[in-house]
């Protein structure tokens, strides 16, 4: 029968108890050898598998995960999607990537939940406006939506912030993407691996890659806690840890790991329907379908492996929450996180080849990981079949700093931890 | 008839203050010392809440934080507070509560129909729906969705209680009271260290309180400890979280005191505690059985039953049945005997412990089916005893869990301890131990023994090595513990549910093994299992033992989930604390910020600072008034505030050999008594800021940065010194809050200051452009700097901050008869905009010094900070964006800062050559203008550009020009 | 002369039986660095014996504290010459307006500074005589324990208001 | 976290401001080198383990000094 998902076969599997979903996902043991094998069973290494299948012909591809597909950032994020990014480069990746999410549980016949419920960028001074308002115009001058908003238009919008003379700083207006918003993070793991699956990859769970066999300045396979396993080509998409897996195949990487927490409250009714971000520090909100709050801040601010956070932190994002929308006061913290990612000089990622023949990076996601989750499989799998950039991701290489290629999105300047 | 009674006498509840409350509008009333749960129970209240997916009738199921079904709304208006566990909530006088995620009542909720489409709900449904039919249909459903899940209902009115933080230090903690807790407390404290004794009870004992032959002992272990100075105790303070270090974040709830905050009294108080040594005496959570419509009202914990008839004596009806697989639960079966139902006792071990008279026991039986919607009404046994009994209450014990959330929050992972069928803390830091039921041991002897040689060892950890671990104890060996876990029953008919809350059946664990997320993290994100409010507290182990049978494998090679703090929800009024709204974070103000504020000034946010936007003088708009400034400065005299800037003092033998490697031009000759702009490069060659620094002596120089930049240079500076650059002989202080100063600029400055400091020759011999004097004035030290940020003549004055008011007063006096002034902020910027000087929206860490018109300041031959990398290819390209000026040509339209500039032939879309950074109405050209960056930069000058602002569908024609409108050739500024 | 004006003029003290706050004014900060371990002699030979960290020393009318190696601040009053006693030997700086010295009085003034001071008040860790440098809400402070119940804060100038803002704040309860 | 200063004694690590890896080596003063500068600047090890780095005392003294912290357990101290 189909495995196809849909309203009609969820009723029929609900009349007949008989009839069970088959897996999601196979659980094969890996192969001897694989065309191309992608480490890293994350939303990125999935996605690439996906798109090397579906864009390139290549489906004898393996995805060695070290735990559980999707046991890292993918499943650790606040959900974010939005391409509001004004440098070159960076403009037209991400809206590529806003553009694949919006056909993504299509794509997929995977219910991602792409909920695009509009993202609000809050600015403090009229001096921060007029940088949002640089950025504003850029996304309109590539085809990206993107409303400059007045205070009284977000009071509109946002009544529930506080607009009193109480707030530290008062709110000038802000910048609206009305096509940005939110993803179910897993479903996009799960979508990706389903869809890799149906298509031939092999994902193979609780498989560390513990090394590299290089000839010759050329990879020719990857060493795992499950044996040898020989490969045409081998991509690295274990962004938190890059530096750890390019390490073993001699690679020094512009990358520090930070971690960067997570939190969200007791599920509530709808009350926020908006993803809203605040420039007076760097703090994002929004609801999960769920009904809980969802949102973060900066990173801790020094690197790290753990995914603990620190208290002073985390009672910094307490503060901007309760400060920006005082309701919150109220509500109950559930459960909070943290995740290891990859910081680099300049806030922006790596997607491309390195000096090593057939041996591929992506990685350096910093904040922005899981929105470019789709552009960035899709670029690397371009990347990996083509073994040349794609004009997509042609900024984000290695080599770009000796150049002065910095893509300084924020202007926050060269510092890993300052980003 | 009543279930559900009330004993006249026994409990911890004092009977002589009644508590009248309401549930839902109507009245109940209870006795101080109850929960909000107890209350109810008392009252036969049993029906209090419809599930979360199925709307299936719910009652009480624990006495504890662990609650998953009894969550209420209490309070009503900006107070509303969703998804409370009644069981956690001290009932007071009026206390307001509403049952959740029923309508229009939970007695008969019509949105019950779920349960006929329950079968669509099985797990992951919505992952494989909702996707049609076009893309981004998931927008029509999503807000259904929504509205469905959520629990409670919040309120967006802002929270009018007050939270407050506490730093606290000792050398033991002790987390729980119970009598594990109570021993370590007491035998840490005997050894003079500082213990801290931590309960989120209202009462001390934990399950004590449910144990009425220890009572005595209780009340003699409080006394020992109320007798240590050094043993500080608190409930309702629960543990939060345990972080790196030992910082263990404990709240403190004084809802029962009624707070007031307007004296300053807080709701709540989060303690940051860091402590030498912790001893956690978390105890254990009892587990549910599984079995089909194990979630019917009535059917609770046997812990639970038990502490509602002993600790709030309420009598749970007249026939009860006791199901069990463990032996913890037949105290209970003999006290409810005692107590004069009708008990029958059921075993799902083939051999049972002993009972007391008046208990009929069944061995090898379990619970196959329970009969009654609203309440429960019948069991029906399988196994060896097929019967079916009548009963009031269904009391389970399905094993415990012990407490190890906080051990495990810096990431020890539990063990499975087999022979108890539960995990354990998996070890423990140097610094910490455990005792009691979290450590899996569940007699009370056992528990009180342990805790006393843990608080012991806690001290000697701290540093306290004699302490006494003698413990006052009870006669008699424990009870043995035995448990057999039956294997989960994961068909048959009803529903099984592993997790109340978030209504997830044993079938909902079968269909996630089915389709492969097998791992316990897959298994909880694709359930939803644990996820509730109650964070899986009563499921996790359950759900851990069906997913292990399907797998056929032992629980631990499952595994476990990881706990995350906080252990129990926690207000995010408390975590914030008094850190919110204008304390948010500090505000910085200028010494001159008091006569600014009592003179008309509208203030504006720069980064920490308050700073002046304009002066009510010249108009009350900012667009009206920094235009009337502007032209006061260009035609006679301004004052303005510029203390913000930083300044710092650097002092020693190689104080210019300093300044000359860490700006791009040279400060080694540049004599005493004269100033020089510099500008300083980061190490990957970008400039990080400019500045002017003056020479006082051979060996001290006063050195100034922008507002902005002020903490990262002083930073920075330190940096070099004291870790790259030990060999040079300077030390460098702030001066920025010693120093205030003041920007006196216009064509009669010099008269201004004349008149000002009559005696000191500011002619343009005395004084020239970039000198320095310094000289005493009624007391007060004044280092005057002839500078311009604006173009005009100007001078800077700086002086101690305190005498900066005076002098303030002092120079709009006397120079009053020039129409001297004050001006703001916003005219401070324009007029430097007039006079193209870079400044904040310019030096924004992308920028080069030629991007900024300033390559010719590098030198050529000596070394300085990022020499080397601004060679980078990219970095020296000649066609980057840099700075130009700008005109604009469409009078009557407008230059925005934001534009994105394109030239005439472009066409408008993409990134543009470039964009405006600060834009202007010049007095000087009586026109706007501004500055920007622009592809090819000055090459270009006369191009006529398009400026385009889509944002507001605004296209404007603008002329490129040198970025000096004003005076290009600095004749005022050196006249 | 030039009157001086302190940052906190506009406030006025605060006063109950559990915490009393206010502002000590009219003194003299001097910030004295040896560049070598030969000129903290030299130092030595003017101000005697040099406290150590974390030991407030007092002699003739002046509070020395040691801030940082090789750094010292001389707390002095308002006229004090120790400054120009010092020059020429050592690396001087005036700082005396650069802080804003408030005390914090009362068997409730730990309890105030507890709700934002991080560090340790216990009489035992903490006691009369010593001083720390750390934060108030996000600005450093020196923080002196002058006797068992009273505390002397010497903050930033500029963030000043701020402080008092908080301390007031905080002492809401007790007042 | 705990970090002790060397002057002030241990802190909570929010008195601190973080200054990165302190045991890269940075190329003598105009050494003109630009590849040495890019290595020294833009590339990191970046540890799983003992790490040493630079820390500034903000909230206290303001020294900078060199920490070993294992970036696996926040533990401090011990060899880099």
């Amino acid at each position: 029968m189909s495995n196809r998902y849909s309203a009609l076969a969820l009723a029929r599997h609900a009349l007949d108890p008989d009839l069970s979903w088959p897996r999601a996902w196979r659980s094969p043991d890996p192969q001897r050898s694989y065309d191309v094998v992608i480490v890293g069973g994350g939303g990125h290494g999935l996605a690439t598998a996906h798109y090397l299948a579906k864009n390139h012909g290549i489906r004898r591809v393996a995805v060695l995960e070290r735990a559980y597909i999707g046991s890292g950032n993918v499943g650790r994020n606040t959900t974010l999607i939005r391409s509001n990014y004004m440098m070159g480069g960076n403009t037209n990746f991400f809206e590529f990537s806003l553009k694949l999410w919006e056909g993504l549980s299509h794509e997929l016949n995977f219910n991602c939940m792409v909920s695009q419920r509009g993202q609000i960028v809050l600015a403090v001074s009229p001096v921060q406006l007029d940088v949002y308002a640089r950025r504003g115009n850029i996304m309109r001058l590539n085809g990206i939506d993107a409303e400059l908003l007045d205070r009284g238009e977000v009071m509109k919008l946002l009544p529930y912030l506080d607009y009193s003379d109480e707030a530290r700083w008062p709110i000038w207006g802000g910048i609206l993407q009305r096509r940005a918003g939110t993803v179910r993070h897993d479903a996009v793991a799960w979508g990706y691996a389903r869809a890799a699956d149906s298509a031939g990859v092999d994902i193979i769970e609780n498989c560390e890659v513990t090394g590299f066999t290089i000839e010759g300045g050329q990879v020719t396979g990857v060493e795992t806690s499950r044996g040898r396993i020989a490969a045409g080509k081998v991509g690295i998409a274990v962004a938190g840890h890059s530096s750890q897996v390019a390490a073993l195949a001699g690679l020094r990487l512009p990358v520090e790991s930070h971690i960067l927490q997570a939190f969200v409250t007791e599920p509530v009714k709808p009350i926020v329907d908006h993803v809203v971000s605040w420039g007076a520090e760097l703090f994002y909100l929004s609801q999960s379908d769920k009904g809980g709050l969802v949102f973060g801040g900066h990173i801790d601010g020094f690197n790290t492996y753990t995914q603990r956070g620190q208290f002073a932190k985390i009672r910094g994002v307490a503060e901007c929450a309760v400060s920006l929308m005082p309701f919150i006061s109220r509500l109950r913290l559930l459960r909070h996180w943290g995740g290891i990612q990859d910081m680099t000089p300049d806030g922006s990622p790596f997607i491309c080849r390195t000096p090593i023949r057939n041996l591929y990076l992506n990685g350096g996601w910093c904040y922005q990981g899981f929105k470019a989750t789709p552009a960035s499989g899709w670029t690397f799998a371009h990347t990996i079949a083509h073994d040349e950039e794609h004009d997509l991701n042609r900024c984000y290489t290695l080599d770009r700093f000796e150049k002065g290629g910095e893509l300084d999105e924020y202007g926050t300047g060269n510092w890993t931890y300052k980003q | 008839m009543t279930r559900f009674h009330r004993r006249p006498e026994g409990g911890h509840i004092d009977r002589a203050r009644q508590v009248s409350f309401t549930l839902n509008g109507r009245s109940y009333s209870g006795f101080a010392g109850d929960t909000l749960a107890s209350a109810l129970l008392a009252n036969d209240v049993t029906l209090i809440g419809r599930s979360f997916k199925y709307h299936r009738p719910r009652g009480l199921v624990s006495a504890g934080v662990e609650e998953p079904n009894a969550l209420f709304t209490l309070g009503s208006g900006a107070r509303t507070e969703p998804n409370i566990p009644g069981t956690i909530v001290d009932l007071v006088d009026g206390l307001e509560a509403r049952t959740q995620n029923a309508w229009p009542s939970v007695g008969f909720d019509l949105m019950a129909v779920n349960q006929l489409a329950a079968p669509l709900f099985q797990s992951g449904f919505y992952y494989k729906t909702f996707m049609g039919p076009a893309k981004g249909s998931w927008m029509f459903y999503e807000p259904f969705i929504r509205r469905a899940a959520g629990l409670g209902a919040a309120t967006r009115a802002f929270d009018p209680d007050r939270y407050e933080t506490r730093h606290q230090h000792c050398d033991v903690l002790v987390v729980g009271a119970g009598a594990a807790g109570l021993a370590a407390a007491i035998s840490a404290g005997r050894s003079g260290a500082r213990v801290f004794l931590a309960e989120q009870d209202a009462l001390l004992g934990g399950g004590l309180l449910a144990e009425p032959a220890m009572e005595s002992w209780r009340q003699a272990r409080l006394a020992e400890l109320q007798a240590m100075p050094n043993v500080q105790m608190a409930t309702r303070c629960t543990a939060m979280g345990l972080y790196d270090d030992n910082l263990v974040v404990l709240v403190e709830r004084r809802d029962h005191a009624r707070p007031d905050a307007s004296k300053g009294q807080p709701r709540q108080v989060s303690i940051s505690l860091r402590a030498k040594a912790i001893v956690f005496a978390t105890g254990a959570i009892e587990r549910p059985l599984v079995f089909g419509d194990n979630d019917r009202p009535g059917i609770m914990l046997a812990s639970a039953v038990r502490t509602y008839l002993n600790r709030f004596a309420i009598v749970p009806g007249r026939r009860a049945v006791v199901a069990t697989n463990n032996d913890t639960a037949y105290p209970l079966a003999a006290e409810l005997a005692a107590a004069g139902v009708a008990v029958m006792l059921v075993d799902s071990r083939p051999t049972t412990a002993a009972v007391a008279p008046g208990v009929n026991v069944l061995a090898d039986s379990s619970v196959a089916t329970v009969a009654g919607r609203g309440h429960i009404q019948q069991v029906t046994l399988s196994g060896a005893h097929r019967a079916t009994f009548d009963c009031d209450v269904l009391a389970v014990s399905g094993g415990w869990s012990p407490t190890l959330h906080l051990t495990s929050h810096t990431g020890i992972k539990p063990r499975y301890d087999a022979a108890i069928a539960a995990f354990v803390p998996g070890g423990f830091a140097k610094t910490h131990f455990g005792a009691g039921a979290v450590m899996g041991t569940f007699g009370l002897r056992a528990a009180i023994i342990e805790g006393a040689k843990a608080g012991v060892e806690a001290a000697g950890a701290a540093g306290f090595a004699t302490s006494d671990g003698a413990m006052t104890t009870i006669q008699g060996n424990d009870p043995t513990y035995a448990i057999t876990v039956a294997p989960p029953v994961l068909s048959g008919k009803g529903k099984a549910f592993l997790d109340f809350q978030s209504d997830v059946t044993a079938k909902d664990v079968k269909i996630a093994h089915q389709e492969g997320y097998q791992s316990v993290e897959h298994l909880k994100r694709y359930t939803t299992l644990g996820m509730g409010t109650d964070q899986g507290k009563t499921s996790n182990v359950n759900a851990l033992a069906a997913m292990s049978e399907l797998r056929g494998m032992q629980i631990p090679a499952v595994g476990t989930t990881t706990f995350r703090p906080p252990y129990t929800g926690v207000a995010m009024g408390a975590i914030a604390g008094r850190g919110i709204g204008k304390h948010f974070r500090p505000t910085r103000l200028s010494p001159l910020h008091d006569w600014h504020r009592a003179n008309g000034a509208t203030f504006i946010e720069a980064g920490p600072w308050l700073r002046v936007y304009y002066y009510a003088w010249a108009g009350d708009t900012v667009a009206t008034a920094y235009v009337k400034e502007m032209e006061l400065v260009r035609r006679g005299v301004g004052l303005s505030d510029v203390s913000t800037l930083g300044k710092i003092d650097v002092q020693g033998p190689d104080a210019a050999e300093f300044l000359n490697r860490v700006y791009v031009n040279g400060f080694a000759k540049l004599p005493v008594g004269k100033a020089r702009y510099g500008v300083m490069l980061n190490d990957d060659g970008v400039v990080l800021d400019d500045g002017t620094t003056t020479r006082i002596s051979e060996t001290q120089f006063y050195l100034t940065t922008t507002t902005a930049q002020a903490g990262e240079v002083m930073s920075w500076l330190e940096f070099l010194l004291q870790t790259q650059w030990r060999d040079l002989r300077v030390h460098v202080t702030s001066l920025t809050d010693e120093w205030a100063g003041m920007a006196l600029a216009g064509p009669k400055s010099r008269e201004a200051l004349q008149l000002a400091f009559p005696g000191v020759d500011v002619s343009n011999h005395g004084l020239p452009y970039m000198g320095c004097l310094e000289f005493d004035y009624e007391g007060a030290q004044i280092r005057l700097l002839r500078l311009s940020f604006s173009g005009e003549l100007a001078y800077e004055i700086h002086l101690p901050a305190d005498y900066s008011i005076p002098l303030w007063e002092h120079i709009l006096r006397v120079a009053a008869p020039l129409g001297i002034k004050p001006y703001g902020l916003e005219a401070l910027a324009s007029l430097r905009i007039e006079k193209g000087h870079v400044a904040g929206l310019e030096l924004d860490h992308r920028n080069t010094l030629d991007d900024l018109g300033l390559g010719k300041m590098a030198a050529k031959e000596k070394p300085f900070v990022g020499k080397e990398l601004r060679m980078r290819e990219n970095l020296q390209a000649p066609d980057r964006w840099s700075l130009v000026g700008l005109e604009l040509l469409e009078p009557g339209k407008s230059l925005r800062g934001g534009a994105i500039l394109f030239a005439a032939t472009d066409e408008i879309k993409g990134h543009g050559r470039g964009y405006i950074t600060s834009v202007t109405w010049s007095v000087e050209l009586q026109k706007t203008i501004a500055l920007g960056l622009y592809q090819g930069g000055l090459k270009n000058v006369g191009a006529e550009i398009i400026c385009a602002f889509p944002l507001k569908d605004e296209f404007v024609r603008a002329r490129i020009v040198s970025p000096h409108f004003v005076d290009p050739k600095g004749e005022r500024l050196n006249a | 002369m030039l009157e001086r004006r302190s940052a906190l003029a506009g406030t006025k003290e605060i006063a109950s039986s559990r915490v009393r706050l206010g502002e000590v004014r009219g003194f003299t900060l001097t910030q004295v660095a040896a560049l070598d371990d030969p000129v903290l002699s030299d130092i030595r030979a003017v101000l005697g014996d040099l406290p150590q960290h974390p030991f407030c020393g007092e002699k003739d009318g002046r509070r020395i504290f040691h801030t940082a190696p090789h750094q010292f601040w001389i707390v002095g009053p308002e006229a004090d010459d120790i400054g120009r006693r010092l020059e020429g030997m050592a690396i001087v700086t005036g700082l005396s307006h650069s802080r804003t010295r408030i005390f914090v009085e009362g068997p409730a003034a730990p309890d105030v500074l507890a709700k934002v001071i991080e560090i340790d008040l216990h009489e035992a860790v903490f006691g009369p005589g010593m001083f720390a440098m750390t934060g108030l809400h996000h600005t450093p402070i020196l923080l002196h324990r002058v006797t068992a119940s009273r505390f002397e804060i010497y903050a930033m100038r500029t963030f000043a208001a701020n402080a008092w803002d908080w301390l007031a704040d905080a002492a809401l309860e007790f007042v | 976290m705990r970090i002790p200063c060397p002057h002030c004694g241990e802190r909570d690590y929010s008195e601190f401001r973080y200054g990165g890896d302190a045991s890269k080596q940075r190329p003598a003063h105009g050494s003109g080198d630009i590849k040495a500068w890019h290595d020294f600047y833009f590339l990191f090890d970046n540890p799983k383990g003992p790490h040493a780095e630079y820390w500034q005392h903000v909230l206290g003294c303001r020294r900078w000094f060199v920490l070993t912290r294992n970036t696996a357990t926040n533990e401090v101290g011990g060899p880099a």
